[in-house]
């Protein structure tokens, strides 16, 4: 299985765990993660302008890019994903944009939206699949309850992401169950941690984390996870700056779950030849 | 107060629904996109009055509120709207308006090394650079 | 004399062919409502959208008509449950070929338009009679005697 | 005789042009056939053309009246052909196609379109220098490279043209482009007799495959109307009119009218006897009701029924049939049978 | 040549102000064919149609047009004109030079050139009328309805009553519909099955009405005054004469199922009558959850009855019945919530729809009409009812007012409170309707008596809280978010067309709304008839309704019906599609666009060229064919023509337009 | 190629010696290299003159129409012929039952145009092809050259060279790599109105009107067509470019969602206008609209022009 893959600045940096863990599993899962060259950053947030299409020229350049290999092209963070099914959504259904952004790129071929954006979750789902995934689990998690937590970038609006029911998603707690963990189901799991507004408004930023990791902590979690380095963020740095005091959930990327469940924690990685 | 035909047709209004490409009038108020923010209790105007302030023609107002800096783009409010206005789009808009014309900036320059350094992911300070300034 | 071989500024001919049940009667109620478009447009009676053969829409442009509508009920709506749906595909494809031989596709146009929307008639009138008048005359598919 | 080089062909075609319109073999698509020359079209001297140039003088429809009813009276306006042309590179076959339409048309009662477009016609014959796979017109004692009925006689020698006017109005059209002729050297205008030789040889040598003895054939035909081979030669034709409207020498036409409202025209055009509706009735009776009686009629009326009335095959040879036939109905072997 | 007459109306002034009509009268009078043109003030006045009868017999017309308003106004009109001087009514055509021409256009010499136009055409069209002929069709003296609510009860009774025999199709093992589900009625407060059981009873002791439950309508053919149904009677395993009803069988019964009648929220045996009052009070077996025909064990129904009922050997019966008249009368369902999770309707037991909440409420509900929350079985005390879930949403449910929430919304809450007087309700509303009669008390009753908080507004989030619900909503009036502690969450879910509601419109040839309702013929003038002829609406299956605008509706589908069924013969219109023999070729590619079945193949002989030789044809049925020229397209030759609007005129109008 | 060749002269004998079949249509050879025609033959004596070569390119089933048998007639087809054979079954035109049909995998025939376009045609006297060669036959001698080269282009985008329907095959089946069919509508598509307009007036500007391609045409089976009815008279006889552009538009969209992409249209016309582009851009349009269609392959999918689904794409306004 070969997929584009396209990584967004945060991996390479604050959250190198996320794409390392990701990266490591793939391999053992057998997937092959061609790294896009000359990504561009996806802009994180996706334009609700409706006049605005140079803010996301960049993601439709690795889109087009992808479409030329005819691969789906994978992501990882919550955010580069969101941005770019968004841009490749406008691409598809707004001829008036595709035209001017054609216009604006002068690409080698028009490109209107052929490529499809799949996160590295639905890489696991559909390609990989959870019984497949189960299958290789080789320390299973039993007995761990684990909560999983959404936020917005992959489910919402749900019309465009399609990612799963974006009132009732599974997808996570299907993962967690592959992994062999118990997945802790909470009324939380899909609201907002707050976002960027920690970079203002800490504070606002904590209540809203409080809510969520007490109402995980309350259903009986051990721990929480998730699949977006900013809520990954918001979720541990800002948990300790809850009302209530601190709080000692731990927060986990979901790979690293994966990596830890596939039994590639510990080991050094083979360098791979290319 | 008084409402104007001019008011409510004011060019302001106009860009605004340009801006978001969104019709405000689509609004019957059920108030389904407050009850559905996650940060609606530290707004001065509620989601649904944004929009009811825009079907009177009462910008000013709104750009002098603090909600559309609060709204985060979750998206929540938009994916349960029974009228399918994107209200995340109208906050955008509004905010695009005061960011253009006066070039003014919501983010202090004083908090990006506090708080790059806490290893804050580069996501973030990017969308809020993208929200605040221009 | 064809109106557009008149004297003076161009003048589009623009046959529309009505379906019965709806488009006709919101030609109708466009009258009612002394909606005003243009008289560039001539309307021709048939029951229903489906009734309209190529060969009616192929004809008025070689007998010198600008533009040719075609208007039904709305899809869904057809007074005989399924016409405009065939319709539909006929006129599809046959607006995609006209296009492929290098006719404006503005000259022919399909519209849904239902008994309720007399305005939507004369809008739809006025604003083909405007882009066809943009255009000039069909030289295209004219015979030229 | 004169002679023109080659390099002057464009000057010399500018100079025919703004004398009369100029008919040429131009090919556009890959397809040469007879057309006005404009500047910059593409001349072809090489090929022949695929629809015989028969339609300069009788064109595929042609309108020649305009009528227009009131309440009570009918007006009528005749129109005729007008323009002076020079048809320029027709082939000797289909020259002589010519003479066969010239019976048609000119015999009593005389097709006044048709001979007002001979008289404002010149007609300039180019010489065949090679035959064609398909060609048999040495079986019509006709001579690839040389066209007694022509105005004009050229001859295509590789570098240059060979000129020889062959009459009253070749001599005229000569007189006007003269500045661009030069005189050919006698061992130049011999050559084109050696040429005249060498084609007529070359075509009914062995190596030609299309040579048809058509000596007696009229005779042969005669009572062979209902034998049985045509029950067995029909049923391959398709019924489209590719032989008769690449035929040079078919000439059946339809008139039509056309109106609109109280005005209109009348106008005559091509018809094919290949047709259904060619004999079809306004009774609905078709005394020819199967391609089988059209089939055998195009054949008898080639080379039976117009022979006996006007002494000549209505068939020159030219061999568009036979390359264009999509199921090789080919007259030079389907004969064979019956002689 | 063809003698054209041209009468041009003035309309008054309606036409006269901005058409020329002296020049276009004369224009007209030398038009191809036309023999005589007149023009008077008010055509379709009784001296306006004497003198077009008087020039009929002056001029010796053989057939005339008449310039003046829509043909959709006064064709009618003008045809019977022409009958009434001998000339045939087909032989007629109307140039619209009011709402196509001078209502429309301003500048007088362009409506005049385009009325003058437009009578070229009709008068081209006109000269190649030929006379048209109505055939008589029969009538079956026989009404189908379709759906045993109570819409089909009420009119099955009155189509009965009138004397004509009726079948009722239901397709459960019982008729009623949702009906018999509810507990009171608004804004009475009556008992739902103390009004309805009597009907039921009613339409299965009538001697016109044949009840066919546990059926379903397979197919349809035929055309008004003369349907052919194909019913299949589903095998019952139980024999409906024999049967008592003493109910042993589904007390013995060992599997369970979730009961559909109670919304899943009680168990029912395999073996089963709906609910106590089912009519036929005879049960079924649910052949797919019952042992004996899974498992091929077990019989223990047909060891214990004591009428020797149950035979499991019973198959579908296939009856095939002739009709006059159909009613439709298949009622609605409710939405899914499946998009609607924020609600976390199906996570928690206490968050209910409200015909969830229709059951608990009732007597014979689940839980014996105690109201208890589903997940403690313990009394509620605060209640929060959410209006509006899924209706008036475009986005996620149905753009449409479902119509009957408000009103059972304040029911529930009335009842509610009768139940539990000390508890608590409130209403999430976005806009409370209650247009009808009594109904605005009714709503006032719930708030002022029943002192239930009404919050205009909308609820965002049901989180399940402990063992409680927190609702998180909006009160729009005061602005704040609202958080609500509640034992139970009453959605008013979206009413929405049954899920087959297509399939069935295909069937009987009738057409759906965007929302798959049924159709009417006319949103106004003619709502309880469908667009083909014989059809008949009642209830919900068109649009949500309430009880008494079903009945209503039902009645009058039924009095429609009976119109029909009274005649002995209907007329039909002669404009039908004729097909030219020796040119159809026999692709039958008509057949494939016909919506009303109205073409068919049939086999000719003729003889060509000596030969006699089979072919086959294409062949209209007048009856059927209801004259959409769909056909004609299809047909590359033109060998199908429609009568009225055949190829030769349609063209000879365009030509005559582009003049 | 000679076996298969063997093989229908046995078939063709075969089915007339045993009284099966009243008549054979198969291919005879005329004295040119090019000269591959149809034949009808009903003398079991006669049936050694069949032929299969690379030059049997005529349609045998179209003459189906004007035969009354009374026993069964034999035919052969290739590939695309079933396609046309299927498309005159749902049309009504033929009866299954009173035809043999003798399948032949091709895998492409010879343009005579492409052999005279390479000089190869100068005094040839025969052409064979063996296994992916063509022999040239001279007087002098003989030369090779790759068969595919000169194969017709719509051979070479041929997607059914082996025929979907017959009673018998005769010959392996062979396998199939066409070229994309909708190259040159693309081409066209993507140049401007103007340019469209002048490419296709300029091929329409020589038609003729012979109505061979309409003749030729298996989805062209009218009993009376269109363009033939006196009353009304749709198609004028002038050399009008209206009437021209009403006879080809009417006949391509006539066989729209009929058309089983036999090419033999653009094979056919003798004035060398690319009629089955016009053809292939309904078949595109379709294919992209409504879903995959191959007219003549399968009988049991319904024509996309006699159906619809109610979320078809809507007519642009």
């Amino acid at each position: 299985m070969r997929f584009s893959y396209y990584p967004g600045c945060t991996l390479k940096t604050t959250a190198a765990l996320l794409e390392n863990s990701a990266l490591k599993a793939a391999r053992a899962l057998g997937i092959e993660l061609i790294e896009q060259e000359k990504w561009q950053c996806c802009g994180a947030v996706f334009p609700l302008a409706a006049l605005e299409i140079a803010p996301f020229l960049s993601s439709v350049r690795s889109l087009a890019a992808a479409k030329d290999t005819g691969e789906k092209l994978v992501t990882i963070c919550a955010a580069c994903y969101h941005v770019l099914k968004r841009a490749n959504h406008v691409m598809k259904t707004d001829r008036d944009v595709c035209t001017k952004a054609n216009n604006y790129l002068q690409l080698p071929e028009q490109y209107r939206g052929g490529t499809e954006v799949i996160h590295y979750l639905e890489l696991l789902r559909d390609e990989v699949g959870f019984p497949t995934l189960a299958r290789k689990v080789k320390k299973p998690l039993t007995g761990r309850k684990i909560a999983a937590f959404y936020g917005c970038l992959l489910l919402r609006p749900p019309a465009v992401m399609q990612f799963d029911n974006a009132e009732n998603p599974s997808i996570m707690e299907d993962f967690l169950h592959a992994l062999g963990a118990a997945a802790v189901d909470y009324p939380y799991r899909t609201e907002c941690c707050g976002v960027y507004l920690s970079v203002q408004n800490e504070e606002i930023v904590a209540e809203m984390v409080a809510k969520i990791i007490n109402s995980a902590l309350s259903h009986g979690a051990e721990a929480i996870v998730d699949a977006c380095p900013l809520c990954h963020y918001n979720l541990l740095e800002l948990q300790k700056k809850t009302p209530q005091g601190k709080s000692t959930l731990p927060v986990y990327y979901f790979t690293e779950l994966l990596e830890e469940a596939l039994d590639l924690k510990d080991k050094v990685e083979e360098k791979m030849a290319f | 107060m008084k409402i104007t035909r001019d008011n409510l047709c004011s060019s302001i209004v106009k860009e605004i629904a340009e801006i978001s490409g969104e019709n405000v009038a689509g609004c019957y108020q059920c108030g389904k996109c407050t009850a559905a923010c996650p940060v609606n209790t530290v707004m001065d105007i509620l989601p649904h009055q944004v929009l009811r302030f825009l079907q009177l023609g009462l910008v000013e107002a709104l750009l002098n509120c603090n909600t559309i800096w609060i709204c985060a783009s979750c998206f929540t409010c938009a994916g349960r709207c029974p009228r399918g206005v994107d209200l995340p789009g109208i906050m955008e808009a509004l905010r695009l308006i005061l960011l253009r014309k006066r070039g003014f900036s919501r983010i202090k320059a004083g908090v990006i090394p506090r708080v790059a350094d806490k290893g804050m992911p580069e996501q973030a300070l990017v969308s809020a650079f993208r929200k605040y300034t221009r | 004399m064809s109106v557009n071989l008149k004297q003076g500024p161009f003048e589009p001919l623009i046959i529309a062919f009505c379906c019965n049940w709806c488009s006709y009667a919101g030609g109708d109620l466009a009258g009612t409502g002394r909606m005003t478009y243009p008289a560039n447009v001539r309307v021709i009676r048939v029951p229903c959208s489906s009734c309209v053969s190529s060969n009616f829409i192929l004809r008025a442009f070689q007998r010198g008509a600008d533009g040719v509508v075609v208007a039904g009920c709305h899809p869904g709506d057809c007074h005989y449950t399924s016409g405009n749906y065939f319709a539909r595909r006929r006129f599809l494809l046959l607006q995609r070929f006209l296009e492929f031989l290098g006719m404006e596709p503005e000259r022919f146009q399909v519209h849904w338009i239902s008994a309720s929307e007399g305005n939507r008639f004369a809008a739809v009138m006025t604003e083909t009679t405007e882009k066809i008048r943009a255009l000039g005359p069909n030289r295209k598919l004219r015979d030229t005697r | 005789m004169k002679k023109i080089t080659k390099e002057k062909l464009a000057l010399f075609w500018e100079l025919l042009a703004r004398r009369a319109t100029l008919y040429l073999p131009l090919q556009e698509d890959g397809v040469v056939n007879f057309a006005p020359w404009k500047n910059g079209a593409r001349v072809n001297l090489r090929e022949n053309s695929l629809v015989p140039p028969k339609n300069v003088f009788f064109p595929q429809a042609e309108t020649y009246l305009r009528f227009q009813t009131g309440a009570k009276k009918l007006q009528l306006e005749s129109l005729e052909p007008e323009e002076e042309f020079i048809l320029f590179g027709v082939r000797p076959c289909d020259v002589a196609s010519f003479t066969i339409l010239d019976k048609v048309f000119l015999e009593e009662p005389v097709d006044g379109l048709y001979a007002k477009r001979r008289r404002l016609g010149t007609l300039v014959s180019l010489g065949c220098n090679e035959p064609g796979e398909t060609c048999f017109c040495t079986s019509f004692e006709l001579e690839p490279a040389f066209a007694p009925g022509a105005d004009v006689m050229v001859w295509d020698m590789g570098e240059f043209l060979l000129w020889e006017a062959q009459s009253e109005k070749g001599d005229e059209l000569t007189a006007k482009i003269n500045e661009l002729l030069d005189e050919a050297a006698p061992e130049e205008s011999a050559s084109a007799l050696s040429l005249r030789n060498t084609t007529a040889a070359g075509e009914a040598a062995a190596g030609c495959q299309q040579e048809w003895n058509t000596a007696g054939l009229q005779e042969v035909l005669r009572g062979k109307f209902n034998v049985e081979l045509w029950e067995k030669l029909y049923h391959r034709c398709l019924g489209c009119g590719i032989c008769t409207y690449l035929c040079p020498t078919c000439h059946c036409f339809d008139i039509q009218d056309f109106s609109r409202g109280l005005e209109g025209e009348r106008f005559r055009c091509w018809d094919s006897c290949m047709f259904a509706e060619f004999t079809l009735m306004a009774s609905g009776e078709n005394p020819r009701p199967t391609q089988k009686e059209r089939v055998r009629q195009r054949f008898l009326h080639k080379l039976l029924y117009f022979p006996s009335k006007y002494g000549l095959y209505a068939c020159v040879g030219c061999g568009r049939c036979v390359r264009k036939c999509p199921v090789h109905l080919d007259i030079t072997q389907v004969m064979e049978p019956i002689k | 040549m063809k003698r054209i007459g041209v009468f041009v109306c003035w309309c008054g002034t309606n036409i006269a102000n901005t058409v020329n009509i002296e020049a276009v009268t004369e224009a007209a009078g030398k038009m191809p064919g036309v023999v005589y043109a007149g023009n008077y003030k008010y055509m379709c006045s009784e001296i306006g149609q004497s003198k077009i009868k008087s020039a009929i017999i002056r001029e010796k017309l053989d057939r005339f047009v008449v310039a003046s308003c829509s043909p959709r106004m006064h064709e009618s009109t003008f045809r019977k004109t022409a009958a009434a001087a001998g000339l045939n009514p087909y032989l007629v055509e109307i140039a619209n030079i009011r709402e196509h021409c001078s209502w429309v256009h301003k500048n007088k010499g362009e409506a005049t050139a385009k009325a003058i136009a437009l009578i070229r055409a009709a008068v081209a069209k006109a000269a190649r009328d030929k006379e048209l002929w109505a055939t008589q069709i029969p009538v079956e003296h026989r009404a189908l309805v379709i759906g045993g609510g109570i819409g089909g009860i009420q009119a099955a009774l009155d189509i009965a009553d009138a004397g004509f025999e009726v079948d009722l199709v239901e397709r459960t093992p019982s008729i009623g519909g949702h009906m018999a589900q509810l507990d009171k009625t608004f804004p009475t407060l009556d008992c739902s099955a103390c009004i309805l059981t009597p009907k039921m009873g009613e339409a299965a002791s009538h001697p016109k009405i044949t009840l066919y439950t546990y059926s379903e309508v397979e197919k349809v053919d035929g055309y008004v005054g003369n349907f052919e149904a194909t019913i299949r009677k589903k095998a019952r395993s139980v024999d409906l004469e024999k049967c008592t009803g003493c109910g042993i069988c589904w007390e013995k019964c060992p599997s369970r199922v979730k009961s559909e009648f109670d919304e899943a929220l009680s168990m029912r045996k395999a073996i089963y009558i709906p609910f106590p009052q089912a009519v036929p009070n005879v049960p079924v077996i649910d052949r797919a959850s019952c042992r004996w025909f899974t498992r091929e064990k077990c019989g223990i129904c047909r060891k214990t009855c004591p009428a020797g009922a149950v035979n499991f050997d019973q198959e579908d019966e296939v009856l095939q019945k002739k009709y006059g008249a159909i009613v439709v009368a298949t009622g609605f369902d409710v939405l899914d919530l499946d998009d609607f999770g924020e609600y976390s309707y199906g996570k928690h037991p206490d968050v209910l729809t409200s015909l969830e909440f229709e059951r608990i409420l009732n007597s014979s509900g689940p839980t014996g009409g105690r109201l208890l929350r589903p997940s403690n079985q313990s009394p509620p005390k605060n209640v929060v009812f959410i209006q509006c879930v899924g209706s008036r949403d475009k986005s996620r449910g149905k753009p449409y007012c479902s119509k009957i929430c408000c009103m059972y919304s304040a029911k529930h809450v009335i009842l509610f409170k009768e139940k539990y007087p000390e508890a608590q309700a409130y209403v999430f509303y976005i806009d409370i309707r209650t247009a009808g009669k009594d109904f605005e008390e009714f709503h006032r009753r719930a708030v002022e008596e029943y002192g239930a908080l009404y919050l205009k507004g909308s609820a965002g989030k049901v989180f399940p809280d402990g063992d409680k619900l927190l609702v998180k909503g909006v009160d729009s009036l005061s602005g704040h978010a609202l958080e609500i502690e509640a034992d139970m969450v009453v959605l008013a879910t979206a009413i929405k067309a049954k899920s087959d509601a297509p399939q069935l419109a295909r069937l009987l040839g009738i057409s759906t709304d965007t929302h798959a309702f049924f159709m009417e013929a006319h949103p106004k003038l003619r709502p309880v008839e469908a667009h083909t002829a014989g059809i008949f609406l009642a209830g919900a299956c068109q649009g949500p309704k309430d009880i008494p605008e079903t009945v209503s509706q039902a009645s009058g589908a039924a009095a429609k019906a009976i119109v029909l069924l009274s005649k002995e013969n209907l007329l039909s219109d002669p404009c039908v599609s004729e097909v030219n023999e020796s040119l159809c070729t026999g692709c039958l590619a008509c057949i494939k666009v016909c919506p009303y079945s109205a073409i068919t193949e049939k086999t000719i002989e003729e003889k060509i060229h000596g030969k006699a030789l089979q072919r086959r044809v294409a062949e209209v049925n007048v009856a059927l064919c209801q004259g959409c020229g769909s056909c004609t397209v299809s047909c590359r030759p033109g060998a199908v023509n429609l009568k009225g609007f055949t190829n030769e005129q349609i063209m000879a109008e365009v030509d005559a337009i582009c003049l | 190629m000679k076996q298969l060749s063997e093989r229908i002269k046995e078939a063709a004998f075969g089915s007339l010696s045993s009284g099966q079949v009243e008549m054979v249509i198969g291919w005879q050879k005329g004295p040119l290299w090019w000269q591959s025609f149809p034949a009808f033959i009903t003398d079991p004596g006669e049936t050694a003159s069949l032929i299969w070569d690379p030059f049997s390119v005529s349609n045998l089933n179209k003459y189906l129409l004007n035969e009354v048998p009374k026993k069964k007639i034999a035919l052969f087809l290739k590939g695309c012929d079933a396609l046309g054979f299927n498309q005159l079954l749902r049309d009504g035109r033929v009866e299954r039952e009173k035809v043999l049909l003798f399948g032949i995998p091709c895998d492409g025939l010879v343009d005579p145009a492409r052999v005279e376009a390479t000089g190869l045609s100068k005094g040839l006297l025969q052409v064979k092809k063996e296994r992916e060669e063509l022999v040239f036959y001279y007087k002098e001698g003989q030369r090779k050259a790759p068969a595919r080269d000169f194969y017709y282009s719509k051979c070479l985008s041929c997607r059914y060279p082996n025929p979907v329907t017959c009673d018998e095959m005769l010959g392996e089946a062979v396998p199939c790599q066409p070229l994309e069919r909708f190259a040159n509508v693309s081409k066209l598509e993507a140049a401007s109105l103007e340019e469209r307009f002048t490419y296709w007036s300029r091929h329409f500007s020589r038609c003729i009107r012979c109505f061979a391609c309409r003749n030729v045409c298996p989805a062209c089976s009218c009993r009376e067509c269109i363009f033939d009815i006196a009353e009304p008279r749709w198609l004028g006889k002038a050399k009008e470019s209206g009437e021209t552009l009403f006879y080809h538009i009417t006949r391509a969209y006539h066989v729209a969602g009929r058309c089983v992409d036999c090419g033999e249209c653009a094979r056919i016309c003798p004035l060398g206008i690319p009629l089955a582009e016009l053809n292939r851009k309904f078949i595109k349009d379709i294919n992209e609209l409504y879903g995959e269609y191959d007219a003549g392959a399968d009988l049991d999918k319904e024509a996309p022009l006699l159906t619809f689904k109610s979320d078809d794409p809507d007519v642009s306004a």
